[in-house]
This record gives C-alpha cells, structure tokens and sequence, in this order.
C-alpha cells in the first residue's frame, strides 16, 4: 500500500478537506492526547463556523481556545470547559455556542457514530437538564432517555505511534477519546510521535486499526503538561 | 471527613474519588484495605502524584494532574472507561456536593447565573456506581444548611446518594427524612437539627 | 463470476467476502490493486491460507478456516468488528445469496422447513457495508430464477444489494425491475428474460 | 491484592457459583478462543436449565456440543449453530430453544449489557424475522429496530495470559466475544495459558481490565484446529 496515508506537514495534511461549518471532534482531555500540531494547522487554515466536539476547550492560549480566541468555532460540545478564559469570554459575549454532553454520555455519542448506532438509553442525566426534550423509556422499570450518536466530517486525533497503514498506538492515558473519534470520524487524522513501516507493531497491541485513519501526520510540538502535582521524597 | 469517608472503603473495591476533599481520602485509607482506584480519563489503579521529575504528560488524573502507575495498572478509551462506570462495575464513587436532598437527589455541578463550567463526568459516576458517597460541609459559607428537603440548584442526579458524610456527622437520605447514623464529636443533636433543612431522624 | 467480482474492488478498498464463490474472488485480484480483508471475527488484513504445519488454533477466519497474518494485519474484538460493518468502514461486501429482488431485497440464511444453521453476521453486513454486491448461480439446481419480482424466503436484509452478479450477466436493482448491466460471453438477451422472474431493462 | 482471584482447578473455580437456570455467556467463535476447560467442568457440575449466550454451539462432541447432549441448556442465543448435529437433533426434538441473533447484534447486546445501556438502535435485520415484535424507530430518515441489552449472571472466557488481578491480554482471532463477556458478566471467568505476577504486563497491552474478571484459572485442555486449511508451498 506504499504511504498513501503518510503526510509531511500538518498544514498540508488539513487542506483539502478542510471547510466552513464542518463537524469536527477533536481529540484529548485537557492538554492531554489533543492534537496540537493539527488545531494550529486548523487555526492557519482559516476556516470557520466550526462545530467542535471535545472533552474540553483547551487551555488559554493553547489547542483550541487559540480557535475560539480566532472566532473560527461557531459551536462547542464539551462535557467540562472550567478554568478557561478564553472560552469564558467568548460565551458570556454570546460568540459561540456550547452543549454540554455528560463525559461519558459523550464518549459513548462518538462511538455510536462510529459504530452505526443512531441512538442508545442511558441513566446518565435522567431528572436533570441533560434529559430535558429528550425521549425517555422505562426498561425494567428503571427510567432512561435517548441519547442521539455524533458523526463527524473530521476527527484530529493523536496517537503515539502509527504505522504507513494508519494502525495506531496510544500511550497511557492520552488514549482517551482518540479511539471513538477515530471511528467516528468520515475523514480522520493522527498526529503521531512516530511513523513506521507496517509489520512493526505487534497486530494484538494495536488499538485503532488503519480502516478508522485516513491520514497519518508527525506531530511538530511538544507534550505539555497542564498541572504538575508531586509528591515529597521520602527523607 | 477525608478520614470518615476512607472507612467506607472495603477491601477488593474499585473506588472513583472526585475531585477535591474527595481525592484527599486516599491518605486515609489503612495499610490493610487494598483498593483500586479508577480515574475516569481512562486508567485503573492509579498510583500516587510523582516525585519531581518523573511527571509523565500522557500520564494524568481526571483532575489533569500528574500522577503515577501501578504494576497492575490498566489503560483504555474513555467509552470503556464509562462503560465501566456506567455498567455498575465500580464499587464506590466519593464526590463532593453542593446540595444533597432527603431523598438522595445531588446538586454539585450548576449554580445558574454563575460561570458554567461542567458537569464532566459527574453525571455518569452517580447513575452507574453501586453506591454514592458525598463528603462535604453541613453548611455553605454563609451558613445555610446544603442539606435540604429539596435541593434548589440544577440536579447532576435523581436519587442517587446512598451517604452523605459532613463535619456535623453521617447521614442516610430514605425518602422523606435522613437518617442521622452518627454524630460528629462535640456535636449535639439540636445543632444538626437547626442547621439541616429536611426532617432528621436520629437512629 | 469470481472473476468479474474482482473487477468490482478498487485499490485501498477495505473489502468483506463471504463464505463460498466469494471467498474465491481472492484469488483474481489483480496485482496492481491492493485491497485489505476483513474477516467479521475480528480480523483486518487478512492473509491466504497457511503453509502446511503453520495452521494457528488462533488464527482462523469467519469460515472457521485456519488463515495467515500480514504485516499489516491488526486484531480486534468482534463489538469492535461490527462497529467497523455496521458504522460504513467496509466498502465492499461480496456474498453467496438463494435469493436477490429487483428492489434489491436478499434472503441467504434460510429455508423454512429445512435445518436452520442461523444468519451468522450476513444481516449486519448487508445492513452496514457501503456496497453489496452478490455473486451467485443465476438459477436454482431445479432451474428456477433466483432473481425474483419479490423474495419467496426471509429475508436477510431489505433494499440492500447494490449489484448481482450471475453465471448469465451482470444486474443492478432498481426497484421495479433490474438494469442488465452487462451479458455472459454465449448468452442471449431472451435467456435472460426467460430465466429471470422480474422485470429487466437492457443498458 | 496477592493472588484472590487465582483458583487450581477449573471445577473448583466454579462449584460456588454455578446454579440451575443461569444465563451465562461463553466466549468463542467455533472452537477459537472457547473456554473448553470452564465448559467441562460446567458439565461435571451438572447444573441444568441454562440457557447459553454464544456465537456457536460447539462442535460434535467438543465444547457446548457436550452440555446439550447431557440435557443442561435450556436455551441457546446463538448467531450460527451449523455443522452440529448435536444440536440439530436436540432442536428437532424440542429439547432446547433457540434465538437466533444476528452477529454484530449479538456482539454489541453484550457489550451494551456490560456498559449500563438497556438498549440501542440498529439497522441490522429491518424487515427481516429478526425485526418482529420489536420497537422500530426512524433517525434522518432511516428506519431502525431496537435490541435489548444482555446481562450474564456469570461469564465464562478464554484468554492468552491474565496477570493476578485478572487484566488480560488475548491473542489474534481468539479475542472475538471475550472481551464483551467478560464485561457482562455478573461473575467472570476467565480461562487462559498462563498465569503471570502483576507488573509484567505492559499496562497499554491489556486489552480486558481486571475489574471485568473476578477468577482466572489456568486451561488444562489444548487449543484445537475445527477446519485446517493450507495452501500448496510454490515449488
């Protein structure tokens, strides 16, 4: 299959596919796992009227609240966007919209849409305003509302390791949503530490088999770390 | 309280602690008792914070702190790490409120008016854990009760607190009243009494 | 008809083939066109049969049959199998079939009255992947059409075949009838029609 | 943790658990991955009543196969019982019942079981047999059915290696139902090759979580080979 899916830049690997209004779910919790390189490529190509689905709104001045900051999202749908001022701002002057999703409501969304499942009953947010226009259905005689699947037009995601077929690796616990948004992607994209040839990941580690990856891209930042919490050394 | 709400911890249990007070349990928990803990981001038997720098940055809580790895540590998707939650697979969840009713409804996510931040993954802990434990203040800072016969900020839950641990003492939501199940020491009954809005019912 | 099933695979699709003259199609794929087989069980890029004494008791196909790994091949749970089938990842699907409509209709589990073996995972494919395409003997052994106004059996899904491919030509549902895409080398357009209970349209 | 969850012998792993009329699932497709170790001792036990959620029913003489000849299932939920003759004449005698679940269907009830969802929507089987009698419901346009959830009171699976607080790794096509069962079940466990300390699985490697698996034991038959295929070496 030679490289087909291997890209050299992230703003090569975006261009073509990226356009206004599209749906994108973007990968991470917090800094962790989020796919950097690929939202400033984002941020560079211009495009606007986003909806963006993630966990969270990135850091002021980092991953996404760069694109908020830019006034390129039109939509979030996050389940937690505390400690963010960018976002804070842009919401309280009403230019952007937000949905909260539960975290776990929204990972399983994403999944579904992957997965071809248009909707699933969940007890998460039943008698809350989560559940509110929602249809609700009793199964033994427990009450559940209808949660709806979310399809992207693109997913950015980030892994540690791929190889040229798109199998991917993740590390620890920037796994997270990078996963279900692979599926659920129509066009996904990884941003990698690493590229190498097929026949080098061993087939029983991999989790997220090439089908689910379109494009393949090598990340051009650092990790970085949102909260440094330690604990003494013994004396 | 930290320490109250470590006893609830039974040897064997895979525990999710939130945020907050909660997270301060850990310390707490006896050289005999063997938990697991679940970090909702994604991973199973979380260790404790690094020593300076060994901080891992794929390696966080779902605080977003650094923290380290067990040997018999697991990672996996966020979907499988709600399905876990979801699916009743973890023993205890220990959470911070802001509000607890008498019937076990939980408000700790909303004060409307406020900036909104989330509800993260509160919602989902609370629907799928087998047992709900909130460690909180009796009171808010300026001094109304958070226990109440009904609770006025926006649910998280319906139902779902199954113990309420305070610095005034323990409580059991049952319906209509909660039951008083101990008492802090130097507390009276008549303070838990005047300082809780819902029927008490000391056992 | 293995034959010209092949033609129906472009390069870097991600293709199913079903149990039977399917599984043959394999073995016309020209050089030039890479395609990637997933087999339901849990299986993407799926190698040919192996070399005597390399059999893996781990290592089958959907068929059961014992298969090789590719460099790269990647394993996966059969949840996560038919979320790849059932979510569109598959472009291409190549089934047997007892029966197709000109609506597109399929029945290819089973004969009332007969042993019933059971649907295995032909409903989800059929209802998941993006392209159906069956290959099968346009007639049965007792010489009636297998292309049919409406299907006699259960069906296996509804609407869901977009090509057929038979011994005597090449057909697409239409709805109310089947466009005749293409002829068998020797045969006729009247043995078509005289073979085929619906109606047809020739291109 | 020591080893609690670590038992001798697959009879003794089972005989305080096991009941008349449990619903158990059993992981495997055909004879790749089954747990035939946990199935034998299944039928030394003797229970009776079951009904039995797996792919396959066995084979002649092998697996299932076994505890339908000994009258102990009362029930099969099942994708594909062909080939089996066994089976086929408990059938044809009434002997057992049966419910036909379409694969993926079957696959993802399970899953939905273990994951806290009663229910989810799926185009598989519209307008087949399968359809009847459950709710349809149409999202964009397309029209969907309903399939309920299943909860196992006790799962038996089969994995390559399991560590001592039950995280397990499978091994190529031998993973396909396990990882869901074990999620489903109310009690799992878990039969595998070896048996390490903690620690020595990579934890990125782990594909089933210990918390799914409450016993391991160590499988005291061998893997079997249902259908040898081979292809000629060129000359």
């Amino acid at each position: 299959m030679g490289n087909r899916k291997v890209f050299d830049e992230p703003i090569s690997v975006l261009t073509d596919i990226v356009r206004d209004d599209m749906l994108i779910c973007c990968g991470g919790f917090g800094l962790c796992g989020m796919p950097e390189s690929l939202i400033d490529a984002l941020r560079q190509s211009g495009v606007k009227g986003l909806t963006v689905v993630s966990n969270n709104a990135g850091v002021d001045g980092i991953g996404l609240a760069r694109l908020i900051e830019s006034g390129q999202i039109r939509k979030m749908i996050s389940s937690y966007v505390g400690n963010n001022k960018t976002f804070e701002s842009a919401y309280l002057n009403g230019k952007i919209e937000l949905e909260f999703s539960p975290q776990g409501t929204m990972s399983e969304r994403i999944r579904a849409g992957g997965a071809g499942i248009p909707g699933f009953y969940t007890r998460t947010g039943v008698g809350t305003l989560v559940a509110e226009g929602k249809p609700h259905m009793s199964f033994d005689g427990q009450t559940y509302i209808l949660e709806r699947s979310i399809r992207a037009d693109l997913s950015l995601i980030r892994a540690e390791i791929a190889d040229e077929e798109g199998n991917l690796i993740y590390r620890k616990t920037a796994r997270n949503f990078n996963p279900m948004m692979a599926m659920s992607g129509t066009v996904t994209i990884a941003e990698v530490m690493e590229i190498v040839p097929v026949g080098v990941l061993d087939p029983d580690h991999i989790h997220t088999p090439g089908i689910f990856v379109q494009r393949v891209v090598k990340s051009t930042v650092g990790k970085r770390i949102e909260l440094t919490t330690n604990r003494d050394r013994k004396p | 309280m930290a320490k109250r709400a470590a006893a609830e911890l039974q040897n064997g249990f895979y525990v999710n602690l939130g945020i907050g007070i909660p997270t301060l349990v850990a310390n707490y928990i006896p050289s005999s008792v063997n938990v697991i803990l679940q970090s909702e981001n994604g991973m199973l038997a979380m260790g404790p914070f690094p020593y300076p720098g060994e901080e891992d940055p794929d390696l966080i809580n779902a605080g977003k702190q650094t923290v380290s790895e067990l040997p018999l540590t697991s990672y996996f998707s966020s979907a499988d790490s709600f399905a876990m939650i979801r699916g009743g697979h973890i023993d205890l969840a220990i959470l911070g409120a802001m509000e607890v009713s008498a019937n076990g409804d939980l408000a700790n996510w909303m004060i409307p008016g406020k900036s909104v931040k989330g509800m993260g993954g509160a919602m989902d802990l609370v629907a799928g854990v087998k047992r709900v434990v909130v460690v909180m203040d009796h009171t808010s800072k300026s001094g109304s009760s958070k226990l109440l016969a009904k609770c006025t900020l926006p649910l998280t839950g319906e139902g779902v607190v199954d113990l309420v641990i305070t610095n005034l003492g323990v409580f059991e939501p049952q319906g209509s009243h909660l039951a008083v199940k101990e008492i802090a020491n130097g507390v009276s009954e008549n303070e838990i009494r005047v300082k809780t809005d819902c029927a008490t019912v000391f056992d």
